[in-house]
């Protein structure tokens, strides 16, 4: 003991040892702050599907407006009828989206609920005009229905 | 007086001023960039994507922009797939590194044929790294918009194809 | 017996021996004293403003994204997940004052904390109210646009 | 007491007390220090994300008593309840199909606000023991690392960002309602009098108070060395430098100004841009267009009005919000 008093050297080296320990205390604190920051807002907007909905809303309008005009251009080589045409069209477009989102474990829904003329005649492009869609959306926390969905075709 | 170890004084007190400035340009640093965890990038990367591709979709004819986005999907030729480093849509590729300068990206087409879910590489810039985040887009092609973009997706007349477009970007 | 008395060598030690005891036992008093307070409250403190403000961050960003894809005619829900506890206590997020200031509260009722969060201009357009303990095992928001 | 063996243990003991009342201190400030300061700043973690997404993605509200729509750069002057830039195409329903597309006339509305509404309207200020304070803050559109001029004035709100602060940041991509331009496919635009080479030629009728941006795109590349020579107005050659811009567009998006000598490709967009302050007399001015070794429409053709072709032009911008306390 009386040996160890005596010798005074060292004594940095120890104060050294101390500085550092309180370094790396302040640190370990601000790492483990910027982990709590904001965790939770970070993973809500993450996890809330805003723009998978959005998809599914407007790319259905931007659809109905495609669909439109081909079905009137599949009507002058065939005798179905544009509605019954556009119909199919419809059907065959809601599968495929139903694949492609269910292969990122959402459910979706889209079907057709009416296609209205302006003066109940479907011979040219700009007679339909407002056209009727339910949608739905589901990804197991979230929830979406549109019923209906009204898109206007006006192009 | 005690004059001995002088030299450990100094070398004490340098050490002390080494670790007083190192801790303060730590505390410093963190002040001026925003101490971001990687769901907060993860967020903006996801962020900057989807109106990477939103815009691209809605862009007019009369911006630099040349081809919307359902254009450059129509222009694909559908049998090559893209291997590391070739791409084989360059338009597309242009506009979204024009957008999105320093972020990598990767992008597939996932679109359904007889009922079954196919995806296809379309451009590759690397292996995505840990923080990647995927945003997908969904585009409708008729056989018209492929003709007139000379693409290989042989449609029929009344045919439709959804073409979901799915981006993996990534900050290196 | 004198000899003892009178003998003075190991003096300073039995009085260095005491000084120490002293100064040790009152560090060790303040310590203890304090260390509710030093290792505990302050950082529980830091940790629940932290926390409370995240989730009412979460609040306001979940309302404003969920606004702007609203359907017109139709519904949407969605969970969320919170933590039961900010800190060591647990909380209230009160969304009702939202409807006069466009702000949602954080508070934390055994200590009375309170956290604020703006939403950017919703409110005037849309009211919206609820409010949700932390303590609850579920929570939802929802619109529905016949109501 | 005259022992003096063992003094050297009250040294040791000033240095011990003075030791550890430092490390009581340095104990009980190390957590404070380090985290308390950046305690108050969590609040506002969000609060650009937030605003840049109404911003981009809404398309604002105003109402009175009477009335109410999305149009609330028309009705300055009403109680404005939110600000959005998004534009719309009716004005009465709530939300837009075209989130990401920036209104001109929005935005430069926008500008006009005054500072109190703003920070009340984008939500940008927060209530600590019922004392309101605002959030410091910068919004800004931008294209190419510069701030986007819109009607003379850039889009720049708010103070310079402190760099001493901590501070949050996004940025969205967004396309810009900039102006208007004139979309003309070569086949349509017909020659000047066969005199010498194929100039084809296009009216404008002023006064124009602002840059007349022009397109012309489809090419019927007829020899060798298709370009561009020189644009004239009413006859008199315009100067490059002074007077107007032009550069062509590839299909991949890259831009290239051409002079005399650049060539042009059948499928590039060539554009003109005439700068404010040539078009200001209320005339009929006519534009000649001299290309080299390009074939445009017959001469029969109508010359067709620069007025009639005119669409909205959009550009790709980011708009970045950055707040702080």
């Amino acid at each position: 003991m009386e040996s160890l008093k005596k010798d005074t050297r060292g004594q940095w080296i120890a104060l050294s040892g101390l500085v550092l320990s309180l370094i790396l205390i302040g640190l370990a604190a601000l790492a483990n702050q910027a982990l709590i920051a904001g965790y939770h807002s970070s993973n809500a907007v993450l996890e809330f599907p805003k723009e998978n909905i959005r998809e599914l809303n407007s790319h259905t309008r931007d659809n109905a407006e495609i669909l439109k005009s081909l079905s009137f251009e599949i009507n002058n080589s065939t005798n179905n009828t544009v509605p019954v045409i556009f119909e199919q069209l419809f059907d065959n477009y809601s599968t495929q989206m139903e694949t492609l989102y269910a292969a990122h474990g959402e459910t979706v829904d889209i079907s057709l609920v009416s296609i209205n003329s302006n003066n109940g005649t479907y011979n040219n492009n700009s007679d339909i005009d407002v056209i009727f869609v339910n949608l739905t959306y589901n990804d197991g926390s979230t929830h979406y229905v549109s019923e209906p969905e009204v898109i206007r075709v006006t192009k | 007086m005690n004059d001995k170890a002088q030299l450990h004084t100094m070398e004490g007190l340098l050490a002390a001023i080494l670790m007083t400035m190192t801790v303060l340009m730590i505390t410093q640093s963190t002040a001026i960039v925003t101490p971001q965890n990687e769901l907060a990038i993860d967020v903006q990367l996801e962020q900057i994507g989807s109106d990477t591709l939103k815009v691209i979709d809605i862009a007019p004819q009369t911006s630099i922009i040349r081809n919307n986005l359902t254009e450059c999907v129509a222009s694909w030729d559908t049998t090559t797939e893209a291997s590391y480093p070739t791409n084989n849509l360059e338009i597309l590729d242009n506009s979204i590194s024009n957008l999105m300068p320093e972020i990598l990206y990767n992008v597939n087409f996932a679109y359904t044929r007889n009922g079954n879910l196919t995806v296809k590489k379309v451009i590759i810039h690397g292996q995505p790294a840990d923080n990647a985040v995927v945003v997908r887009h969904y585009v409708t092609l008729t056989n018209e918009t492929v003709k007139t973009m000379g693409g290989g997706w042989n449609l029929a007349d009344d045919e439709i194809k959804v073409v979901e477009v799915r981006m993996t970007t990534w900050k290196v | 017996m004198k000899r003892l008395i009178e003998n003075e060598e190991g003096v300073s030690v039995i009085i260095e021996y005491i000084l120490i005891s002293l100064i040790c036992v009152g560090f060790f008093m303040i310590i203890t004293i304090n260390s509710d307070a030093v290792f505990l409250d302050t950082p529980n403190d830091v940790v629940m403003e932290r926390e409370m403000s995240d989730v009412g961050n979460m609040m306001s960003t979940m309302i404003t994204d969920m606004y702007l894809i609203l359907p017109d005619n139709g519904y949407i829900d969605t969970e969320y997940r919170i933590p039961a506890k900010a800190g060591r206590e647990t909380y209230i997020i009160d969304a009702d004052v939202a409807f006069t200031d466009q702000i949602i509260e954080v508070i934390s009722p055994s200590s009375g904390k309170k956290v604020r969060v703006t939403i950017g201009g919703i409110a005037t357009t849309m009211p919206i109210n609820g409010t949700a303990s932390s303590s609850s095992t579920n929570h939802k928001i929802s619109y529905e646009s016949r109501k | 007491m005259v022992d003096d063996r063992g003094q050297i243990a009250i040294d040791f003991l000033l240095g011990i007390s003075l030791f550890l009342i430092a490390l009581i201190f340095t104990v009980q400030f190390i957590p404070g220090m380090s985290m308390a300061g950046s305690a108050r700043e969590g609040s506002l973690d969000y609060t650009a994300y937030r605003t840049a997404t109404i911003l981009v993605e809404d398309t604002g509200w105003w109402g009175n008593n009477t009335s109410s729509g999305t149009d609330w750069e028309s009705h300055p002057t009403d109680n404005i309840e939110r600000i959005g830039l998004a534009v719309d195409d009716d004005p009465t329903s709530r939300l837009t199909n075209s989130p990401n597309i920036l209104s001109k006339n929005k935005t430069t509305q926008l500008m006009l606000l005054n500072e109190n509404d703003l920070t009340e309207t984008l939500g940008l200020y927060n209530q600590v023991d019922n004392t309101h304070f605002s959030y410091g803050y910068n919004i800004s559109i931008t294209k190419n690392n510069a701030p986007l001029v819109l009607n003379n004035t850039p889009v720049l709100l708010g103070e310079t960002v402190p760099y001493d602060r901590e501070t949050s940041k996004i940025t969205r991509i967004v396309l810009v309602e900039t102006g208007t331009i004139a979309d003309f496919s070569g086949e349509e635009l017909p020659m000047k009098a066969a005199n010498q080479e194929e100039y084809p030629l296009i009216d404008i009728t002023g006064p124009l108070n602002e840059e007349v941006t022009l397109y012309i795109s489809n090419f019927n590349i007829t020899g060798g060395d298709p370009g561009f020579k020189k644009l004239r107005l009413d006859g008199a050659p315009l100067s490059e430098v002074s007077d107007y811009l032009a550069y062509k567009i590839s299909p991949n998006g890259t831009i290239e100004i051409i002079g005399t000598t650049g060539k042009i490709d059948n499928d590039d967009v060539v554009a003109f841009v005439i700068y404010q302050g040539i078009l200001t007399g209320s005339q009929t001015y006519q534009l000649e267009f001299q290309f080299k070794d390009i074939e445009f429409g017959p001469t029969s053709l109508p010359v067709p009005e620069y007025q009639d072709v005119l669409t909205t032009y959009y550009e790709p911008a980011y708009l970045t919000v950055e707040v702080w306390n």
